[in-house]
């Protein structure tokens, strides 16, 4: 099961744990990202480059179903205007071994964190705007699983 | 003619997310053709100026900003990525 | 926040995320086991040390609590019958920081697996039945952790 | 009296889950204690004949099978777990 999902929307993480589940894998691990709503954050806008963030997070999946042995990988991110405690981005995985689902699951949000076409506005209470800087940390994470 | 395409900041700065220009030569590299851009003054200098804080890709492709385009039809410039 | 629960019923995976969510850290990880029914496997039987189990697991998450920047953590282990696909165990973490949260959920996951005082039994279609022999491999993982 | 409690196939083999024992001397073990307990024969034998097969808690604590049992209240002997 590969299941990719780029969009506005909100998304049942219930019904997308349950779809790994029912894979038979015996394990499914998941990261959810939420919007923090701290320093006066009021909305986090977010923006990506349709031609290639779909074809992009195919690959970054196919890889991951090439190094670990998973059953299933369901990874949803949202774009558009969200709001402190809105969900950005999901990603689940189902396997036999525990550790393969894990780590996966740990790769895939790294590796959409520093290579998905995505960028971050932040709106703050006060009307200021930042566009949020990418962190070395996260290139860095990233790039540890190249090894 | 080539599209070239700008996201976040840079997308700002410049006051369009998409254009055309006529192709360079086809040894041009991205960092290149962010120099002839950046060459324009105004919110191109601002968005363009220091290629060092950009990012690019060739037909839905990351590349290096050293990148030939080549027979691109599509080039991206853009901020590090902050998704996830 | 620390929710442990070691219950014989099934557990509504959606309710215990969205807890993990609303604690605004921003990153929420979870894993999820299930009974596989391959073999001929009906039913695994899980068996435990009720005097101990509820101490154990809270020694645990108390561990990984002081070891981990976490906001939150949910831990549920259902002991009794469970026929393929029902859920057997869910460990849920919150953090500010992915990685917090990922790896003490395998963390957990680990200890589960080789320091909760739980056995299973492995019922078959044809009558047979079998106690499961621990892995020396749970056991190498969950001493990674100590280093 | 020390209260011996059994888990999985150690109490499938004893056919019990729970029992009092007299206090044995302080100093001794819980593999002592078990080779007392296999001397019994049949299904204590059966289940305990082995302690390199077994694990143990002293008052619901994980402890090395050579631990002295002390004033303990309750010894619990079981094979390795396997939760999760």
């Amino acid at each position: 099961m590969k299941r990719i999902s780029i969009q506005t929307g909100d998304f049942d993480v219930a019904s997308e744990l349950a779809a790994l589940e029912a894979l038979g894998g015996g394990g499914v691990a998941s990261f959810t990202g939420v919007v923090r709503g701290e320093g006066g954050l009021i909305a986090l806008e977010l923006e990506h480059y349709p031609a290639m963030t779909q074809a992009q997070v195919e690959r970054i999946v196919e890889d991951a179903m090439a190094r670990w042995p998973l059953l299933g990988v369901s990874v949803i991110h949202r774009f558009g205007r969200l709001e402190p405690g809105a969900r950005i981005v999901f990603v689940g995985t189902a396997s036999r071994h525990r550790t393969a689902a894990l780590e996966s699951c740990a790769f895939l949000i790294d590796w959409l964190k520093s290579h998905a076409p995505f960028w971050k506005k932040e709106h703050f209470a006060d009307g200021a705007t930042a566009w949020v800087e990418a962190r070395a940390e996260d290139d860095a994470k990233a790039k540890g699983w190249s090894a | 003619m080539v599209t070239i395409v700008y996201f976040a900041w840079v997308r700002e700065a410049i006051g369009r997310d998409e254009e055309q220009v006529e192709r360079p030569a086809s040894d041009t590299t991205v960092a290149d053709l962010i120099a002839m851009l950046a060459a324009r003054g105004g919110g191109y200098a601002q968005g363009l100026g220091d290629a060092t804080r950009l990012r690019a890709a060739i037909d839905q492709r990351f590349v290096p900003i050293d990148t030939v385009i080549g027979d691109a039809r599509e080039v991206a410039i853009f901020p590090p990525v902050t998704g996830g």
